[in-house]
C-alpha cells in the first residue's frame, strides 16, 4: 500500500491543476467537490497506509520516484520516506485538511465564482506541498515542500489582494519565512560538504561520527528555517499579520499544518539534535521565551482572530520547549491535539466572524443563545487548550511540562505560567465572545444565525477529537504501555533514546506536577470567567496592559533596527553611489577626453612660427631623451 | 698660425656674423644682401677646402640666380622695414631660445665625440675639381642626375601653374 | 625601373596632353589610363623578377625588391581608383587639369622613388619628388584664401624638414666609415655608435616623422588637409602618406636594425604622442574633413608600430605596414570621394544622409568602420598586425595598452558620423552621384570586406618576401 | 556542420531581410528562419555527444594560424539553444508590435542572432573575436535607431564600454597566441599554454579577459552602460541583451578565461568574486529602490549573473553545473519578464512602478503568469532557476578554491532574501491593490503573447521539476573545464 | 683643419637660421633663412667629404666625392623649390598684399 504513497500528493495536486485551470468555467459546487474529494483522497490512502504501517515488523519506506539532481558524488532523488511520523503528520493534514476544505466550501460562498475556484486551487496546492514537505525522503524534498507552503501562505495571506494591507502581510509573512529558508539551505550545503548527501538514512547514519561542533552549526542553522516557518522568536511577528488571511487559511495553515512544520523537520533530525545539546538548550530557551512573549501579549488582544494568533504562537513556543527538552513525542503529540483545538478554535471563530461580520470582540458577546453549536464546541477547544482534564490539551501539555521539569525546573515554572495565562485569556476570549449581551450594532444583531452545516459539522467532528484527541497518549503512570502514541513513534526516535535514555519522573512526583497544572489552569478559567463574563473590558488598556496591547513594540523595533536603515542604505547606493560616483566617473572619461581635445587642440594656433618652434621643442626633448636620459 | 687658418677664422667669423645679420635685419633687401655675403664666405671655405666646382657653383647658383629671385620678388612686393609691424616679442625671445638650445644639444652632444684626429683636408686633394667630379657625376650618379630633371619638370609645371593668370 | 621612368614619362604626356587638348575627358581618360598602364608596367616588373622593360645599371643607387613593389602596386592601384571616383573634381579644381594630372604622375615618380632608394641621395630626390608637386596641388585653387595659406604653411614647413633632413644626413655620412650614402653603409652595426650617428639618426627621425606627419612634428597636416582641395586631401592623405612612411620602415628596416635600442624609446615616445594627440584633437572637431586629417594622424600611431617592429626575424612589420596601407588608403580614398560631393563639410552635413542616398551611407559605414578596426573589415587586420607586431618586440606592453584605449577614443569620432547618418533627421541635399561612381565605391567597399575576412591574398604574396 | 548553419543560416537570411520591403513580410520571414534555427538545435540535441555533424573546420588563415574551426560542446549546446528559443520567442512576442522600416529591423536581429551563434560555437580565438565584435554592431544599431529617448547616448555609451573590454581581450588573446607552441589560436594549443605563462603574466592577462567579460556580463564596477541601454532600446533587443547577450561574458569567462588560465583565475578568483558578490548586493539593494520596471529587472539580472560568475570562480562541478543550466534559466526567465513588461509598457505606454496597479483583476492570466516567472526569478523549488541556484551556491559553499567560501555563501545568500523583497513589492504594486484610473481599462494578452508566455511557464516548472536530463547535456564538459581549471601551473 | 670647427661652424649657421626661421614673419625671409640652413648642411657636408678623402685617399683615390656630388644636387633641388616657393609667396601676395605669415590663420584648431 505504501508503494502508492505519490498518491497522496499526487491528487490535491490534481485538484489544485483542475480548479486552477478551469476556474472560469466550474461552478461553485463543482469546485468544492473536486477540491474536497481530492483531499478526501489522500485522506483515504494515508489511512490506508497508516493501516499497513501499524501492522509490527514495518520497515521504514522510501519510495523513489526519479532521479532529481545526480551530479557525480552528490545524488539527490525525488522520494518519500514512509513511516511513522510522516504517516501521523499524514493523517493530520489530510484530516484536518479535509474538514477544512468543507467548512471552507460554506465560508468562501460569497466570493465570484472564479475566484472561489481560485481560493480552492491555493488550499489544494497548500496541502501539496505540505504534504511534500512531510514526505520528502531527504532535506532537498523537504525544502521544496517548505518553501512550496510558505508560498501558498503567502498567496492565500493575499487571497483579497485589493486590499493593500493583506498584501503587505503576505509579503512579511514570504520574506520573513525567506529568511529562515536562507538558514536551513545553508545547513543542507553543510550537510553536502560534511556527508555528501541529504537524504535523511544516510545523513542521520554519519552523523554521529561529524564533531559536535559541526552538528551544532547544522542544527542551528535548521533551527533558524523552524523559527522562520514556526513562527518563533525572533521570527514570529509574520503570524499575527497572516490573519489578514481568509479564517479557514488561518485555521489550516497557521494553526494546524504549516507552523508546525519546524517541529516535524526538528523530529524528524531528532538525531542530529540529541546528538547537539547547545542546540537543545538553544530551542528550549527560545520555545519558552516564546511561549511566554506570546502569551503575555495575547492577554491583551481585542481581535478575536489575533488572540488565537499568539495563542498559537504560544502554544508551539511549548512545543519547542518540548523539542528542547528532548521530549520529542511529547512535541508531536501536542502538534496532533494542538491541531485538533486550534483548528476548531479557528474555525469557531470563523463562524462567529461569519455571523457577526466582525472580528472586534468587544463589539461581540452573548452570542451563546444566536450559534448554540459554534459555542459548544468553541467552550471545549477553550477547555483543551486550557489543559482541563481528560481535554486532549491537558494530556499533551502536561507531558511536555513533566519533561521539562525533568530538564530544568525553570522551563517548568515558565512554562506553567504560561498555562495559566493560556487558561486566562482563552476564556477572558470565551466569556467576551458569547457570554453576556450582544454589544454589536442593531442590524448586525438582526441577521445573527447558526452557521450552515457545512460548517457546524466539521466543528462538531473537530470538537470530538479535540475531546477524545488526548487518550492517543495516556501518561505511563495511569497505565503502563498506555502511552500509545509513544510506542507507535518509538521507532523514529529509537536513535536518540539510544544515545540518552530519558528517564521518566518518579510516579507521585508526576502526579503532583499535573495537580499543579491542572490546578493553574483552573485558576485561569475561573478568573477570566469571573471576570470578564458580566462586565467585558471595552476600553483600551492602559500602563502595562497597553504595552502588551501594543506587542511590546516589537515590530517597531525591526522596522527601526532592520527595515527603515536598509532603506536608507539601498536609497543612498541608487541615489549617491550609483549616480554620482560610479556613473559619474564613467561619463568622466568621456567629459575629460571632450576637454582634454578642446584643449590640445589649441596647440594648433594656425601661426607657422607656432609650429616650427613647438617642432623644434619637440627635437630638443628627442635629444635630451637620447643623449642625456638614455646614459 | 698659419695663413690657411687666418683665412679660416676670419670666414667662419664674417659667416656667422652676416648670416646674425640676415636674421636680424630689418629690412629684407638688407638680410638678402648680408645672406649674399654668407654664401660669399661659405664659397670661401669651399675654396679653403680645395672644393672649387661646388664654390663656383655656390657662387653661380645662389649668390647669382637665387638671390638675384628673391630680389627680384621684394623689388616686386617693395616690402620694407615698415611692412613688418613688431612680431609679438615673446615669440621672437622664445625662438631665440629655442635656436639656442638646439644649439646647446648639438654642442652636448658633440662635446663627447672623439674627432680629434679628424682631419678635414685643406688646398689639397684632387676632388673637388670639375674633372673628377664629372666623371662621378655622368658615371656613378647618372641616375639620381636623370632623375632630379623629373623634380624640375614638376617644379616648372608648378610654377607655371601657380603664376598662370585664370 | 619600370614605374620610375613611366610615371615620369606619363607626367610629361599629361603635360602636353594640357596644352593640346582642350577636351577634359580625353585628358581624364589618358590619366586613369596611365594609372592602369603603370600598374601593368609595375606588377611585369614584380614577376618578372630583375628583367623590366628598361635595362639600366643603376649603379645600386635603386633595388627594387618585391616589398618596394608592392607598395608601388598599391599606391598605383589608389591612384587608380582615385581617379575613376574623382577626377571629375579634380577638373572642377581649376581650369589647367592635365597639369594637374602631371603633378599627380610626378608625385607617382617620386612614390616609386622612395620605395626603391638604396642611397640617401635617392631618397633625398625621391622625397623632394613627392613634396614639390604637392605643394602645387595644395595651393591649386588660386583664389581661395585657405588653398593659398596651406599651401604657403606647407612649403615653408616642408622646406624647413628638408633642411633638418638634410642635416641629419650630412651627419650620418660623417659617421659612416666609409664615407657613402648607401643606405647599407651608414648603418653601425653591433658597434658603439658614435655621437655624429645619434644626431643623424634624430634628425632624420625628425623629418620623417614631419613627412608621415607624426606628433610633435604634424602640425602642419590638418591645416594642409583642411586647406586644400579635397580630391588632393585624399590623395595626400593616402597614397603620399604612405609612401612616405615606407621610405622611413625600408631606411629603418635597412640601416638601423641593430641600432634598434639606440631609437626604440624615442619612436616608442613619438608614437605614443601621435596617438595620443591624433585621437584626442579628432574628438572635437566640427568639420569632418578636418576630423580626417587628426584621425590620418591617429593613424600614423598605429602604422608606427611597424617601426618599432623592424629589428624582429618576422616580417610581421613589413606584412603588417602594407596590410595598414591598403586598407587606410582604399577606406580614405571612398570617403574624400563621398565628402568631395558633399556641399557641407561638417557633421551636420551627413544628418540623415542614410535616409536619403542609404547606399552611400551604407559604404560610408563600412570605410567608417574599416578606418575604426571593427572585425570583418581591412581596418581590423591593419591594427591585428600593428599590435602583434609591438607584443612580438615585447618592450611596448605599455604602449600597445594604451594604442587600444586611443582606439576605443577613435570610434567616439567615427561613429559621430555614422550616427549622423543614421540615428539623425536632415534636409535632403543635392549630391551627384552617377551610377558608375556607387558601383565603384560599392566596389570598393567590398574590397574592403573582403580583405576583412580573407587577407589572406596579401598575405600569402607577403609571406615569401625575403629582405 | 551543425554549428556553421547555426552561424549561416540567421546570417544569410538577415542579409536578404535587408531587401524585404514589406515589413510584414519580413516579419514573417524572420519568424519562420528563427523556427528553422530552434528545429535544427533541437535536432542537434538528439545527437549524441562528439557526433561528426556537431564540428566542423575549415582553413582560413593558415599564415596567422588561425582556423575556421567550430565546434558544440555541452556548454556550446546549452547557450545555442538558449539563443535558437529566444529568437522566436521574442519575435512572436512582439508580433503586434511595429517598428518602423521593419525589414531593417528584423535583418538586424537575425545578424545579431548569428553573432551570437558564431560567438557560442567558435573554438578558434581570432574566430570568436570576430564574432563577439559582430554580435555587437547590429545590436549597436537596432538600440540606436529604434530605441527611447536617449537611445543614441546610451547605446553609445554600451558600444564603447563593450568596445574597450573586447579591444583589451584582443591584447591576451594575441599575447596567448604568441605563446603558444605552434602559433595557432586553436582552443586546444591554448590549454597547452599552462606551463608557458609565468604567474605575473597570468595576473594581469587574468585582468585583461576578466574585464571584458565583466563588462559584458556585467560585473560591479563596470555594470553602470546596462540600466540605462536596457531601459532605452527597444524591448525585443533589451530581450536579446539581457537574455543572451550577458551570456557571452559568463561564456567567454567558462570557455576562454579559467581553463586557459587556470593560475591567474586562482590567484584572483577571491577579488572577482568579492566583486561579483559587491555587485549581487549591491544591484539587489538598488533594484529594490527601482521605480521603472525595465530598470528594476536590469538591476536584478545584474544581481543574478554576479551569482553565477561567484559560481564559475568556486571551482567544483556542482557550482559549474549550476551555472550551466542557470545560464539558461536565467535567459528564459528574464525574457518571460521582459515580456509581461512590454506588454504593461504597450498598453499602458508607462513603466512607473508608482503609476501601475491592481491588474490583477483586469489581467488574471498576465498576472498568474507573471507571478510564476517572478517566483522562478526568486529561484522558488520546482522553478528552473531553484535548481540552478541551489547547484551553484551548494559549489560554493563547497568550493576548496577559496577560504572564504562560508563568507561568499551567506552574503550571497543574503541577496535570495532581497531578490524576494522586490520581486514580491513589484508584484504587489503592479498587479494587486485596487485599479487606478491609468490601470482600469487593461486587457488581458493575446494569442501570441499567451502562446509564448505559457510555454516559457512550462519550461520553467519542467526544468524544475526535473532538470536531470538538463544536466547530463553538459556533464562531460564541466568536468574537462574543471580538470583544467584544476591543473593551475 | 680640424673637423669639429666645420661641424660647429655649420651647426652654428645651421641654428641661426632656425632661429631666424622662428622669430621673423616675412615669409621671404624666413625662406631665406631655410636657405642659410641648407647651405650649413653644404659646408658640412663638404667638410665630411674632405675628412672621408683624408682618411681613405690611400685605398680609394676619389673617397669622399660623393659628399661634394650631394651638395651640388642639393643645390640643384634647393634652386628648383626656391622657384616653386617664391610662386607660391607671389600667388599669396597677390591675393592678400601681405607676406606676413601671421597673417596666415584663417586654418587653425
Amino acid at each position: 500500500m505504501s508503494k502508492l504513497v505519490y498518491l497522496v500528493p499526487l491528487s490535491p495536486f490534481i485538484g489544485f491543476l483542475l480548479n486552477g485551470l478551469l476556474r472560469k468555467n466550474l461552478s461553485k459546487s463543482l469546485t468544492g467537490i473536486i477540491a474536497c474529494g481530492t483531499v478526501l483522497v489522500s485522506f483515504i490512502v494515508s489511512l490506508l497506509i497508516f493501516f499497513d504501517v501499524r501492522k509490527d515488523g514495518f520497515e521504514t519506506e522510501i519510495v523513489s520516484l526519479f532521479n532529481f539532481i545526480h551530479i557525480g558524488a552528490l545524488k539527490i532523488s525525488f522520494a518519500f520516506q514512509v513511516d511513522q511520523l510522516s504517516v501521523l503528520f499524514l493523517l493530520i493534514i489530510t484530516g484536518v485538511g479535509f474538514l477544512i476544505h468543507v467548512y471552507s466550501t460554506a465560508y468562501m460562498h460569497d466570493e465570484e465564482n472564479d475566484h472561489f475556484a481560485r481560493y480552492f486551487a491555493y488550499l489544494n496546492l497548500f496541502v501539496f506541498s505540505m504534504l511534500i514537505l512531510v514526505l520528502g525522503a531527504n532535506y532537498v524534498i523537504m525544502f521544496i515542500g517548505w518553501e512550496g507552503v510558505g508560498l501558498c501562505s503567502y498567496l492565500l495571506i493575499g487571497y483579497w489582494f485589493k486590499n493593500v494591507e493583506y498584501g503587505n502581510a503576505a509579503k512579511k509573512a514570504f520574506i520573513m519565512n525567506r529568511i529562515g529558508d536562507l538558514g536551513f539551505l545553508i545547513a543542507v550545503f553543510w550537510m553536502i560538504s560534511k556527508f555528501g548527501a541529504v537524504t535523511f538514512s544516510e545523513v542521520f547514519s554519519k552523523a554521529p561520527t561529524a564533531p559536535v561542533a559541526v552538528l551544532t552549526g547544522i542544527t542551528l542553522l535548521l533551527f533558524i528555517g523552524a523559527t522562520g516557518k514556526s513562527a518563533q522568536i525572533p521570527l514570529y511577528t509574520w503570524l499575527p499579520d497572516a490573519m489578514a488571511g481568509p479564517t479557514p487559511v488561518s485555521a489550516l495553515i497557521h494553526a494546524a499544518t504549516m507552523v508546525t512544520a519546524g517541529i516535524y523537520m526538528i523530529a524528524r533530525s531528532n538525531i542530529m539534535y540529541t546528538l547537539a545539546p547547545t542546540t537543545q538548550t538553544v530551542i528550549a530557551i527560545v520555545g519558552t521565551a516564546t511561549a511566554l512573549l506570546a502569551a503575555s501579549i495575547a492577554v491583551k488582544q481585542n481581535d478575536i482572530k489575533k488572540v488565537l494568533a499568539y495563542s498559537t504562537v504560544s502554544q508551539l513556543g511549548y512545543m519547542f520547549l518540548a523539542l528542547g527538552v528532548g521530549a520529542y513525542t511529547g512535541a508531536v503529540f501536542h502538534v496532533m491535539t494542538h491541531a485538533f483545538f486550534k483548528a476548531l478554535l479557528f474555525l469557531g471563530a470563523g463562524s462567529v466572524i461569519h455571523a457577526a461580520h466582525e472580528q472586534d470582540i468587544r463589539k461581540m458577546g452573548g452570542l451563546k443563545k444566536f450559534m448554540p453549536v459554534t459555542h459548544i464546541t468553541f467552550l471545549l477547544a477553550c477547555l483543551a487548550i486550557a489543559g482541563i482534564p481528560p481535554f486532549s490539551g491537558f494530556f499533551s501539555k502536561d507531558e511536555i511540562l513533566s519533561a521539562a521539569y525533568e530538564k530544568n525546573k525553570i522551563y517548568y515554572l515558565v512554562g506553567a505560567f504560561t498555562a495559566l495565562l493560556t487558561a486566562f485569556y482563552m476564556f477572558r476570549l470565551y466569556a467576551t465572545t458569547f457570554l453576556g449581551k450582544f454589544r454589536g450594532t442593531s442590524e448586525q444583531e438582526h441577521h445573527l444565525h447558526e452557521s450552515p452545516s457545512a460548517i457546524t459539522i466539521p466543528l462538531i467532528i473537530l470538537a470530538i477529537l479535540a475531546v477524545i484527541g488526548g487518550f492517543a497518549g495516556i501518561p505511563e503512570v495511569f497505565a503502563k504501555g498506555s502511552h500509545w502514541l509513544h510506542q507507535f513513534l518509538s521507532p523514529v526516535f529509537a536513535g536518540s533514546e539510544k544515545i540518552k535514555e530519558v528517564h521518566v519522573v518518579a510516579a507521585n512526583q508526576e502526579l503532583m506536577l499535573m495537580a499543579v497544572s491542572v490546578g493553574v489552569a483552573i485558576v485561569g478559567v475561573v478568573y477570566a470567567w469571573s471576570k470578564f463574563s458580566k462586565n467585558p473590558e471595552l476600553e483600551d488598556a492602559k500602563g502595562f496592559g497597553k504595552l502588551l496591547a501594543d506587542r511590546w513594540y516589537v515590530d517597531e523595533l525591526y522596522n527601526a533596527i532592520i527595515v527603515k536603515p536598509l532603506n536608507a542604505f539601498g536609497k543612498f547606493l541608487n541615489e549617491v553611489v550609483e549616480k554620482s560616483i560610479i556613473d559619474w566617473m564613467v561619463n568622466g572619461v568621456g567629459k575629460a577626453v571632450q576637454y582634454g581635445s578642446r584643449q590640445i587642440r589649441l596647440l594648433q594656433s594656425g601661426q607657422v612660427g607656432g609650429y616650427v618652434l613647438l617642432m623644434v621643442i619637440g627635437m630638443v626633448i628627442l635629444f635630451i631623451v637620447e643623449i642625456f636620459i638614455k646614459k | 698660425m698659419s695663413p690657411t687658418q687666418i683665412l679660416f677664422w676670419f670666414l667662419s667669423v664674417l659667416a656667422i656674423f652676416s648670416a646674425i645679420m640676415v636674421v636680424a635685419s630689418k629690412s629684407p633687401v638688407h638680410s638678402v644682401l648680408w645672406l649674399i655675403v654668407v654664401f660669399f664666405a661659405i664659397s670661401g671655405h669651399y675654396i679653403l677646402l680645395n672644393a672649387q666646382f661646388i664654390a663656383i657653383v655656390n657662387l653661380i647658383v645662389y649668390a647669382g640666380a637665387i638671390m638675384v629671385l628673391f630680389l627680384f620678388v621684394i623689388m616686386l612686393m617693395n616690402l620694407n622695414a615698415e611692412t613688418e609691424p613688431q612680431k609679438n616679442k615673446w615669440l621672437k625671445i622664445a625662438g631665440v631660445i629655442a635656436g639656442g638650445a638646439l644649439l646647446m644639444v648639438f654642442v652636448a652632444a658633440l662635446k663627447n665625440a672623439d674627432l680629434k684626429n679628424q682631419l678635414a683636408q685643406v688646398n689639397q686633394g684632387e676632388i673637388g675639381l670639375i674633372s673628377n667630379l664629372g666623371m662621378a657625376l655622368f658615371h656613378d650618379y647618372v641616375v639620381p642626375f636623370e632623375v632630379s630633371s623629373v623634380l624640375f619638370l614638376s617644379a616648372m609645371v608648378g610654377a607655371v601653374v601657380i603664376g598662370k593668370k585664370e | 625601373m619600370n614605374a620610375i621612368i613611366l610615371s615620369a614619362a606619363w607626367g610629361v604626356v599629361m603635360m602636353f596632353s594640357g596644352a593640346f587638348s582642350k577636351s577634359k575627358v580625353v585628358i581624364r581618360y589618358l590619366a586613369i589610363a596611365g594609372a592602369a598602364f603603370l600598374i601593368i608596367a609595375n606588377l611585369a616588373d614584380l614577376y618578372s623578377q630583375g628583367n623590366p622593360f628598361f635595362h639600366i645599371d643603376t649603379k645600386e643607387m635603386l633595388t627594387f625588391n618585391v616589398f618596394g613593389l608592392l607598395v608601388n602596386t598599391i599606391a598605383f592601384a589608389s591612384t587608380l581608383i582615385y581617379f575613376l571616383l574623382s577626377a571629375k573634381d579634380i577638373e572642377d579644381v581649376g581650369t589647367n587639369s592635365g597639369e594637374y594630372f602631371a603633378l599627380i604622375f610626378f608625385v607617382l615618380c617620386g612614390v616609386s622613388l622612395v620605395t626603391s632608394y638604396n642611397n640617401l641621395l635617392i631618397l633625398f630626390i625621391g622625397i623632394e619628388t613627392l613634396s614639390i608637386p604637392l605643394y602645387i596641388l595644395t595651393g591649386s585653387s588660386k583664389r581661395n584664401l585657405k588653398s593659398n595659406e596651406a599651401s604657403l604653411k606647407y612649403f615653408l614647413m616642408g622646406a624647413f624638414s628638408t633642411g633638418i633632413m638634410l642635416l641629419g644626413i650630412a651627419f650620418l655620412y660623417g659617421a659612416s666609415k666609409t664615407g657613402s650614402f648607401f643606405i647599407d653603409d651608414i648603418g653601425i652595426g653591433k658597434t658603439p655608435a658614435s655621437p655624429l650617428f645619434i644626431i643623424g639618426l634624430i634628425l632624420l627621425t625628425t623629418s620623417f616623422s614631419f613627412k608621415v606627419s607624426a606628433v610633435p612634428f604634424h602640425f602642419w597636416t590638418p591645416d594642409v588637409y583642411d586647406g586644400s582641395p579635397t580630391v588632393f586631401t585624399s590623395f595626400m592623405a593616402t597614397v603620399v602618406k604612405g609612401a612616405a612612411f615606407v621610405a622611413f620602415i625600408r631606411l629603418f628596416a635597412d640601416s638601423f636594425t641593430e641600432a634598434e635600442p639606440k631609437w626604440r624609446l624615442i619612436i616608442a615616445i613619438i608614437t605614443a604622442a601621435t596617438l595620443f594627440v591624433g585621437n584626442i584633437t579628432a574628438v572635437f572637431q566640427q568639420s569632418v574633413k578636418r576630423m580626417l586629417a587628426y584621425s590620418s594622424i591617429a593613424q600614423v600611431g598605429f602604422m608606427l608600430f611597424a617601426i618599432l617592429g623592424v629589428s624582429l626575424k618576422t616580417n610581421t612589420a613589413q606584412e603588417g605596414i602594407l596590410l595598414y596601407i591598403t586598407a587606410y588608403s582604399l577606406a580614405s580614398i571612398g570617403i574624400f570621394a563621398i565628402l568631395t560631393r558633399m556641399k557641407d563639410h561638417s557633421f551636420e552635413g551627413f544628418n540623415g544622409l542614410a535616409k536619403h542616398q542609404p547606399l552611400l551611407a551604407g559604404v560610408n559605414t563600412v570605410f567608417l568602420l574599416s578606418l575604426a578596426g571593427i572585425p570583418l573589415t581591412a581596418g581590423f587586420f591593419a591594427k591585428y598586425y600593428m599590435l602583434v607586431t609591438a607584443l612580438q618586440t615585447g618592450n611596448f606592453f605599455w604602449l600597445v595598452i594604451f594604442a587600444v584605449l586611443c582606439a576605443a577614443v577613435s570610434v567616439y569620432y567615427y561613429f559621430r558620423v555614422i550616427q549622423a547618418m543614421y540615428f539623425k533627421e536632415g534636409e535632403r541635399q543635392e549630391i551627384e552621384a552617377s551610377p558608375a561612381f556607387k558601383s565603384l565605391l560599392v566596389i570598393v567597399a567590398v574590397t574592403i570586406v573582403l580583405i576583412g575576412i580573407f587577407p589572406q591574398w596579401l598575405i600569402s604574396k607577403l609571406s615569401i618576401i625575403y629582405f | 556542420m551543425i554549428p556553421v548553419l547555426f552561424i549561416l543560416v540567421p546570417l544569410l537570411s538577415g542579409l536578404v531581410g535587408f531587401f524585404i520591403k514589406n515589413g510584414n513580410a519580413a516579419k514573417k520571414w524572420s519568424l519562420f528562419v528563427s523556427v528553422v534555427t530552434l528545429v535544427i538545435s533541437l535536432y542537434s540535441l538528439t545527437l549524441g555527444k562528439n557526433a561528426p555533424a556537431l564540428n566542423y573546420s575549415a582553413s582560413w588563415l593558415p599564415s596567422l594560424g588561425s582556423k575556421f574551426s567550430v565546434e558544440l560542446d555541452g556548454l556550446s549546446v546549452i547557450l545555442t539553444l538558449l539563443t535558437a528559443v529566444s529568437f522566436p520567442a521574442i519575435f512572436i512576442a512582439t508580433y503586434n508590435k511595429e517598428y518602423k522600416n521593419q525589414g531593417n529591423f528584423y535583418a538586424l536581429m537575425l545578424l545579431s542572432q548569428a553573432g551570437l551563434m558564431g560567438v557560442f560555437v567558435a573554438t578558434d580565438a581570432l574566430l570568436f573575436y570576430f564574432f563577439w565584435e559582430l554580435a555587437l554592431i547590429p545590436v549597436y544599431f537596432l538600440c540606436s535607431i529604434w530605441g527611447g529617448d536617449r537611445r543614441i547616448q546610451a547605446a553609445f555609451k554600451f558600444f564603447i564600454y563593450t568596445f574597450v573590454g573586447s579591444l583589451l581581450m584582443l591584447i591576451g588573446i594575441i599575447y596567448l597566441y604568441l605563446h603558444t607552441t605552434d602559433h595557432s589560436f586553436s582552443l586546444q594549443s591554448f590549454y597547452k599554454l599552462k606551463s608557458y605563462i609565468p604567474a605575473a603574466d597570468q595576473t594581469w592577462l587574468f585582468w585583461l579577459f576578466f574585464v571584458a567579460f565583466g563588462i559584458k556580463m556585467p560585473i560591479f564596477p563596470f555594470h553602470t552602460w546596462q540600466p540605462d541601454t536596457y531601459e532605452q532600446s527597444p524591448t525585443a533587443v533589451t530581450m536579446v541583451l539581457s537574455g543572451v547577450m550577458v551570456k557571452m561574458g559568463l561564456f567567454g569567462l567558462i570557455r576562454w578565461l579559467a581553463p586557459v588560465l587556470a593560475g591567474g583565475t586562482w590567484l584572483w578568483g577571491d577579488t572577482a568574486s568579492a566583486l561579483c558578490i559587491i555587485g549581487m548586493i549591491y544591484a539587489s539593494l538598488i533594484a529594490i529602490q527601482q521605480d521603472d520596471l525595465k530598470r528594476l529587472v536590469a538591476y536584478s539580472s545584474i544581481a543574478h549573473i554576479g551569482l553565477m560568475c561567484l559560481a564559475v570562480f568556486a571551482t567544483t562541478q556542482t557550482g559549474l553545473q549550476g551555472v550551466m543550466i542557470q545560464m539558461f534559466n536565467h535567459g528564459i526567465n528574464i525574457i518571460a519578464l521582459w515580456i509581461v513588461v512590454e506588454l504593461i509598457e504597450r498598453q499602458l505606454g508607462t513603466r512607473k512602478i508608482s503609476e501601475l496597479g491592481g491588474l490583477a483583476q483586469k489581467a488574471p492570466v498576465l498576472s498568474i503568469l507573471l507571478v510564476v516567472v517572478a517566483l522562478a526569478n526568486v529561484a522558488l523549488p520546482l522553478t528552473n532557476a531553484f535548481v540552478g541556484e541551489f547547484l551553484m551556491f551548494s559549489g560554493i559553499y563547497t568550493s576548496t578554491a577559496t577560504t572564504y567560501n562560508v563568507v561568499f555563501t551567506v552574503t550571497a545568500g543574503i541577496s535570495i532574501i532581497l531578490s524576494a523583497v522586490y520581486m514580491l513589492n513589484m508584484i504587489q504594486k503592479v498587479f494587486f491593490g485596487n485599479t487606478n484610473s491609468l490601470t482600469e481599462n487593461v486587457r488581458d494578452i493575446q494569442w501570441n503573447e499567451k502562446l509564448i508566455l505559457v510555454a516559457l511557464v512550462l519550461l520553467i516548472v519542467l526544468i524544475g521539476i526535473y532538470p536531470q536530463p538538463a544536466l547530463e547535456l553538459t556533464k562531460t564538459t564541466v568536468d574537462t573545464i574543471i580538470t583544467k581549471m584544476n591543473a593551475k601551473f | 683643419m680640424p673637423i669639429n670647427y666645420y661641424i660647429f661652424l655649420s651647426v652654428a649657421l645651421f641654428c641661426i637660421g632656425v632661429a631666424g626661421v622662428l622669430t621673423r614673419r616675412n615669409a621671404i625671409i624666413i625662406f631665406m633663412c631655410i636657405e642659410l640652413m641648407l647651405n650649413a648642411v653644404n659646408l658640412l657636408l663638404v667638410a665630411f667629404s674632405k675628412m672621408h678623402h683624408a682618411a681613405l685617399a690611400a685605398s680609394n683615390a676619389s673617397a669622399g666625392i660623393n659628399g661634394q656630388i650631394f651638395v651640388f644636387f642639393i643645390m640643384v633641388v634647393a634652386a628648383a623649390e626656391v622657384s616653386v616657393g617664391l610662386a607660391i609667396i607671389v600667388m599669396m601676395y597677390r591675393n592678400t598684399h601681405s607676406v606676413d605669415v601671421n597673417f596666415l590663420n584663417r586654418l587653425k584648431h
